[in-house]
């Protein structure tokens, strides 16, 4: 799929997420997040709501820029890329980005001349296909289910054949045959080498699917023990382990007068913050 | 420059669909426009007669504030589905989307100025065209003025909190010499003795100030809408 | 805030109170303009905070520019420093203004090209103040789209007001001052600038404190 | 450690002293918001042999001394608020500051190896 893309100039075969935070004034979304993922993988993003997920997929899909760290799309930031990196990108988001007043064709056709192709009719045609909306093609999306929405917007944004595929919450009202349909279509993807990363709450349905998952809490990442029993089980266990890390780390720091670290805790007692005017 | 050229004609025929589709935009909009030109009328007309040289502002103040709502209306349906997120995605020159979204607003603002004026021409008898082309002229660039500088500010306070409050609190300030040259240029127009020059001038400075500020707004639609 | 800031800032402190005691007395033996009588002495505070407020708007606007377009922060803080001071001179002449325009021209407020440019430049950095406290988070990089704005619409405001309506003697006033008036003037206009100097020094410090602070609490979020 | 605690002890020194520049602005504006009006106030009246203010009518022409000592102590005030306010804020960071050191001690982010280039 990726290399039938009309002018694609770049492409890159490996993302690297190194040492990625990111800050909104006081609140933290992301913590210092790493990861590497290859051509023809699926990795999947979990964790509760609020853990930095969609942040996270923003900042890849280049529409937040992260206070810290770096993304390498091959070797290459994104600031050094601009347009030519978005034509390999996509994103299926949340909200979906479709325009509920005009039709199932008329979404498909102004997205694909907006990256570059001039004749879509053809292109448009097989999504349409793909998406088993054809004989709905002349309906207005706001008279859809979402499970047709879901299915239309992942062709949306699988139209300019992308490398990096970044889905938010994919499944989420989607019936049995429409989730059997999702999961050949990434599989589809995986064999075409793509670089897929799914970020959900259904770990049941992407069991079997993913070839690794990381798990999101609070912005920061958890190790996910590959112990046997099912991704569900893992997913507990590491979470679980989390939680008692956090609280010891937290616990000793906090104790009023406990020392840290076995010292007797002086005011200011080896803080080495820097002051700003030498920062 | 063609693909610029190409992705704003494409982003304004969809935005020129979807709003035909609904009109929700363009009846609010034009209504809300004609409820001000009547409640200017009873505030600006004693005994039978508009207070002297009211009728270009009641025009103007009408169009800014019709302006104003739809700008905030078009961005927030972009908003509601993430679309503008969706276009900002696109592999294109960014500028580009800005400017295929400030042409459908003015589209839409032309479509409210008709009504108004017609009306306006209606309840005072104003001859507003008796030179009609510096009367369009003035309009039109002072829409395109206004909206230049609005759609900037409403695209960037698509993500920020109390966004329909703040729309106005930075956009008039900003856009005081448009309708300062608007009104009085109109004036210039409608008067006993209609000053030709005067009204040259002002058009001239509405078209400065429409050079100055859509340059800065294309060349800054880019870094104000990466979060 | 190591020591050595410290004491630089007292340094300029101590120098703009000087100016500030200095000045009345040299106001005082200035003359009186032919035609305004004593009120004319308003112009010696009323004039140098505009300048000051140009200043203040010019320094906000190009270092807004820079953290838009270079993305640097230390630029941003600079920015919320002089926007505040925008605001402040601002408001020292939209109360001396009228002040002065009652006694000479009978009224408190006229359609001044001067008055009414300070008057929506005002209205411009308030809503730079209001959108950075209400905006929300990413409204730093809006207010800094906003303050260029405002500083490129300075001359296009000001054409437009002056040919729409100008009461005020024209521009030229400053020169006309006679040189023994002109020497107390310019004294003033130092001494104002001392005082927005070191303004400007304070804010920005302290907003690279608290910026400090920031870092710290998000450094022990991200520990913690 | 002790080289630290040192320079703790330095910065712990310090407060008071970083709050001294801003006690010296408020005393001194004080003195000058006070004096300013007062010593105004003291001038001979001014003999008014020049021309009189141009086309406003006799009655309505007002003494400009109250307003200039208004303008006056307008600006005064004025500055003098502005650098109260930033001393209070500048006080409060600082509290948050210390305060923040004391409660425990925080790895310093710039050794961060992968900042942002």
């Amino acid at each position: 799929m990726p290399s039938t893309s009309p002018s694609g100039s770049f492409d890159f075969e490996r993302l690297t997420v190194r040492g990625v935070s990111r800050h909104y004034g006081r609140q933290r979304a992301l913590s210092r997040v790493s990861l590497v993922a290859g051509a023809g993988e699926i990795i999947g993003l979990l964790g509760p709501n609020g853990a930095g997920k969609s942040t996270l997929l923003g900042v890849l899909a280049t529409l937040i820029a992260p206070s810290r760290g770096r993304v390498l799309y091959g070797d290459r930031p994104a600031r050094e890329l601009g347009a030519a990196l978005r034509r390999r990108l996509g994103y299926l988001s949340h909200d979906l980005q479709l325009y509920p007043e005009l039709t199932a064709g008329e979404n498909l056709e102004f997205f694909a001349r907006l990256y570059g192709d001039t004749r879509p009719a053809e292109r448009v045609a097989a999504a349409l296909l793909q998406a088993h909306l054809t004989d709905r093609a002349g309906d207005r999306v706001s008279g859809f289910s979402r499970g047709m929405r879901q299915r239309l917007a992942l062709e949306r944004s699988l139209l300019h054949g992308p490398r990096l595929v970044l889905l938010d919450e994919p499944f989420t009202g989607l019936d049995e045959r429409s989730v059997g349909d999702f999961v050949d279509r990434l599989r589809g993807l995986r064999a075409a080498g793509c670089i897929v990363l799914l970020a959900t709450h259904d770990l049941d349905i992407v069991d079997g699917l993913l070839d690794r998952a990381v798990v999101l809490r609070a912005g920061r990442t958890v190790p996910l023990g590959d112990a046997g029993g099912s991704l569900r089980e893992r997913y507990r266990a590491a979470v679980a382990d989390d939680v008692t890390a956090r609280s010891l780390r937290r616990g000793t720091a906090r104790t009023p007068g406990g020392s840290v670290g076995g010292r007797s805790e002086l005011p200011g007692d080896d803080w080495r913050a820097r002051t700003p005017s030498d920062a | 420059m063609r693909e610029v050229l190409r992705v704003a004609w494409l982003v304004l025929r969809k935005d020129i669909r979807v709003e035909s589709r609904s009109r929700e935009v363009l009846y609010t909009t034009t209504f809300f426009a004609t409820s001000c030109v009547l409640v200017f009328s009873f505030a600006f007309v004693r005994s039978g007669r508009p207070v002297e040289g009211a009728e270009s502002g009641i025009v103007w103040v009408a169009l800014a504030y019709a302006g104003q709502l739809a700008l905030g209306r078009a961005f927030e349906r972009e908003l509601h589905h993430d679309a503008l997120r969706g276009l900002l995605l696109a592999p294109v020159e960014r500028g580009a989307i800005f400017a295929g979204k400030l042409l459908g607003i003015v589209l839409l603002m032309a479509l409210v100025e008709v009504v108004v004026v017609f009306f306006v021409a209606l309840f005072f008898s104003t001859p507003f065209f008796a030179h009609p082309f510096l009367f369009v002229g003035l309009l039109a660039a002072g829409t395109i003025g206004f909206a230049g500088v609005g759609a900037l500010f409403a695209a960037m306070l698509a993500r920020a909190q109390s966004r329909a409050v703040l729309l106005p609190v930075l956009l008039y300030p900003i856009t005081v010499p448009v309708l300062i040259a608007g009104v009085n240029g109109t004036l210039a127009l409608i008067q006993a003795d209609p000053n030709l020059d005067l009204a040259r001038f002002w058009l001239a400075l509405i078209l400065f100030f429409d050079a100055v500020f859509l340059t800065l707004a294309f060349w800054t639609f880019e870094p104000l809408m990466t979060e | 805030m190591t020591r050595m800031t410290g004491r630089w800032s007292i340094v300029r402190l101590a120098v703009a109170a000087v100016m500030f005691a200095v000045a009345p007395l040299l106001i005082a033996q200035a003359p009186y303009e032919a035609t305004m009588g004593l009120v004319a002495k308003i112009v010696y505070f009323h004039v140098p905070v505009w300048f000051m407020m140009f200043l203040a708007i010019f320094v906000c606007g190009i270092s807004s520019g820079i953290y838009l377009f270079r993305e640097r922060p230390a630029a941003d803080r600079l920015a919320v420093s002089a926007a505040e001071l925008a605001v402040l001179f601002g408001a020292m002449g939209l109360t001396t203004g009228p002040l002065w325009a009652r006694v000479s021209w009978g009224a408190w407020w006229v359609w001044d090209v001067r008055l009414t440019l300070a008057l929506i430049l005002e209205m411009t950095f308030v809503a730079y103040l209001l959108l950075r406290k209400y905006g929300g988070p990413g409204s730093d990089k809006l207010s800094a789209g906003l303050a260029l704005f405002g500083m490129f619409n300075v001359p296009i405001v000001y054409v437009s007001v002056n040919v729409w309506r100008t009461l005020h003697p024209s521009t030229t006033v400053v020169p006309t001052l006679g040189a023994s008036m002109a020497g107390p003037f310019w004294w003033c206009v130092l001494a104002f600038l001392a005082l927005f100097l070191v303004m400007l020094e304070g804010r920005r410090r302290l907003a690279d404190q608290e910026a400090e602070l920031d870092r710290l609490r998000l450094a022990y979020d991200e520990e913690y | 450690m002790p080289a630290m605690s040192l320079r703790n002890r330095d910065r712990g020194g310090g407060r008071p002293r970083r709050a001294l520049p801003a006690a010296l602005a408020l005393a001194l504006a004080a003195l000058l918001a006070g004096a300013t009006p007062a010593w105004a106030a003291a001038q001979p009246e001014p003999v008014n042999e020049f021309v009189p203010i141009d086309e406003l009518p006799e009655e309505d022409r007002l003494p400009a001394a109250p307003f200039l000592i208004t303008a006056y102590s307008i600006v005064w005030i004025l500055a003098f608020g502005y650098f109260w306010l930033l001393s209070r804020r500048q006080a409060d960071v600082e509290r948050d500051l210390a305060e923040l050191a004391r409660r425990r001690p925080v790895p310093d982010d710039d050794d961060d190896p992968l900042e942002a280039a």
